[in-house]
């Protein structure tokens, strides 16, 4: 079988990618991994946009201060070099493009960077979209963390997005279990080859006529 | 002499008629207006429209709310969580109506309210289901939707410290969505753990300047904090963690 | 010759018009006067543009602060149970009709409300406008404190503002040193004759239809 | 490790090119970056266009610029003050260009470009000159303009400290258009009294994170403080009271 990099594996490759001093926002679930990640001695800013910069680790138990939580409810600590801000400000610090880099989930990616990642559609679902539209549009640069294929094996990279848009064009490089790819104005380049995967692999389980990186 | 400050949270809801738009604070628990909330359903106030960010964790706060049928609509971005199993439940069953907007133009079309803005053009939605039959325009090279105020009969907000003058400071991520709503509401009504006297708030730190604030009530401190200062020693709800061993 | 009060005693009379617990904008120049007439055993909170809310009294010599003055640019203090904002806060909370009352100096101002006191029009000047069209669309109570005719004899009230608009529609009342106005849907109405002033009289120096008070 | 200070007012200023838009905070003198703009006069650049409240006073700061002939164009809400003999020079004689917007306006519309809104429906100036050749709208009743954001190239302001990462506290209504422009330029350039140790400021009371800031420079106490406590001693200009005795 061909190589599927682990969660935490993928995590680790994202966590290279992000230079010192870029200000960062992880989106719930699986991209809040690449906080383990991060390299100890660089300064990475965490954003949680429900109010803070300079986000730190979870707390001990014990030391759990149920006013100081993250998007997705759990809580965190303060670094030194923190700021607290309300919602208003917080928003308007991603909608004006000042988050370096936001690390998304994602149903599927279009090879435009459409990005669907809130809603399947399907009849009877409660919809939730939180703060996803916003850090979908918002960030310099959006990377979307997720396997290559649906559990039922399904390509999540497609031609055009079938679930309801979180934004439109706006994901700029996909990290999969088994190649990072680049949104470019000719659709999806490969960046780079995890292990034994091959592009012409990846065309067949993809269908999608992915590029060399230039 | 100005005092804002009343002696209960039934004083502080009172005269919350049937059929108001209620702007509750919190993102999730944090800044949640517990005592607020747990006097507006003694109140039996009925046919609210709430506006929050999530509607409601577990069987407390703003889900009690639900749980009484007091809401017939809510505004807001996250719903469905892993403990809104009563929104859940009346959303099934067609008894609670939903607006669902994303949390940034949430925040702004409240922010929109207080600032006297009449509408504003925001990038976020664009091209999705929650943009549709917005009016949409390009500027400048970038597609923007049309977003509207978000105004409230009341606004309910958890803060840490007031004086008497309404001037609030927050504490954490409890700040949240309490210095937008309060600007956004003809009453805004405030729970804070102390007022302390006029003047001791640092004027350079206060966040809500109390031109924003109506009533406030004390309701005593945090189980978390000591005089003021962080001593841990409870779980993420709030709940002591002896008593969590013991009722367990 | 008919009363004409002084500015010292419209201040005053405006002063007392403004109830406890108001938050207040007074304009620059002579409306700044009815700080002086406030009483001491009231909270009044004045609000000043530049991001202040509980202005306080010019400080004494060698108690000047650079860094904390009005919208004139004058040295003031700050009240214990102040707060200071961004320029964006601040025209927020005028905008959005948060203050109760603003006092503003005019050149002219029109039976319907209309207010005029920014630019004269004439060629050549220099056109400065600050803050005075936010303050005048954005108070609860828009008064405004002026002399009942220019030093060339000319009303201030008028039938159609000749001067460009500060605001449309936007004055509540019209203190004169002759009399007190509020602006209704009929027009001018008179509130307050100070001394031998009459109605009569005053129609005749404006040329307008002055209501009695209903 | 994140440092964003730089070890002079010359370091701060440079790489701002001929022709740039440039925002220069401060309301009158409060909070005018004094020192930043003696440098960028120093730095030659010109053809500029410069965004503040005013136009300068006196001799000195912005005027000074000014009088270097820098400046292409200045938006602005009140250019003509009783010392402002510098821009009314120029103005009459035809050698800049004026934008006046209401005060309100101009503070929105730097909002709206650090927030990332496309534009926005403003009461202010609605029937006025100043509203000319907008787009007019009535919305629930309330006739309103639309507005555009104002972005700039670089932002020169002036706050009270600052820590290595950039966070900002300010000091009293020397705060006024700072916050606001650090977050609506490509490039943000403080000069403050002093850089303390990362966490040293009290993240409540951080007013400008440090995600608005590119560059500080500490360019020492103002004349009027002492240790950060304020000692007056100084006239509305910031002369000391001794100082002014002996040269007038």
């Amino acid at each position: 079988m061909t190589t599927r990099i682990t969660r935490d594996e993928l995590a680790a490759r994202i966590a290279a990618d992000i230079p010192e001093g870029a200000f960062v926002n992880l989106g719930i679930g699986a991209p809040t991994l690449v906080a383990n990640f991060l390299p100890d001695d660089e300064e990475i800013i965490l954003h949680t946009e429900n109010g803070l910069l300079g986000m730190g680790a979870a707390p001990e138990e014990g030391r759990i201060d149920p006013d100081l939580i993250n998007a997705g409810k759990q809580p965190v600590t303060a670094l030194p070099g923190a700021a607290y801000f309300h919602h208003a400000d917080s928003f308007g610090m991603m909608r004006g493009g000042h988050l370096d880099v936001c690390v998304l989930g994602a149903f599927q990616v279009a090879q435009n960077g459409d990005l669907a990642n809130w809603s399947t559609g399907a009849p009877g679902a409660i919809p939730a979209v939180g703060g996803a539209m916003d850090l979908a549009i918002g960030a310099k640069e959006v990377f979307v963390m997720t396997d290559l294929l649906t559990k039922q094996g399904e390509p999540k990279l497609v031609a055009e997005c079938t679930y309801p848009l979180t934004g439109v064009g706006c994901v700029t490089r996909v990290y999969t279990d088994r190649a990072v790819f680049d949104v470019t104005a000719d659709g999806f380049a490969v960046r780079e080859l995890f292990g034994d995967n091959t592009l012409d692999e990846l065309r067949e389980l993809t269908g999608l006529d992915l590029k060399e990186q230039a | 002499m100005i005092d804002r400050t009343v002696g209960s949270a039934v004083d502080a809801v009172a005269g919350i008629e049937d059929g108001s738009t209620v702007m509750i604070g919190g993102f999730g628990r944090a800044g949640q207006p517990v005592e607020l909330i747990d006097a507006l359903i003694d109140s039996g106030a009925t046919d609210l429209t709430i506006v929050n960010n999530n509607a409601g964790n577990g069987d407390t706060g703003l889900a009690a709310l639900l749980a009484a049928r007091r809401v017939r609509k809510i505004i807001c971005s996250f719903p469905r969580q892993s403990d809104s199993w009563v929104f859940d439940g009346l959303y099934r069953a067609g008894e609670i109506e939903l607006e669902l907007v994303p949390q940034g133009n949430l925040a702004e079309r409240i922010r929109a309210a207080g600032a006297g803005i009449g509408a504003f053009f925001t990038p976020t939605g664009v091209g999705t289901q929650l943009a549709e039959g917005k009016e949409i325009r390009e500027i400048d090279g970038r597609t923007y939707a049309l977003e509207y105020p978000i105004r409230a009969d009341y606004a309910l907000i958890s803060a840490f410290r007031a004086d008497r003058w309404g001037n609030l400071v927050y504490r954490e991520t409890a700040r949240n969505f309490g210095p937008i709503m309060a600007t956004a509401a003809a009453t805004t009504i405030v729970q804070v753990d102390e007022v302390v006297p006029l003047g001791e708030l640092d004027p350079e730190t206060v966040v809500t300047p109390g031109i924003f604030v109506d009533r406030v009530v004390a309701v005593g401190e945090r189980a978390w904090l000591d005089e003021g200062t962080f001593v841990g020693g409870v779980t993420i709800e709030g709940t002591p963690l002896d008593t969590e061993g013991s009722t367990r």
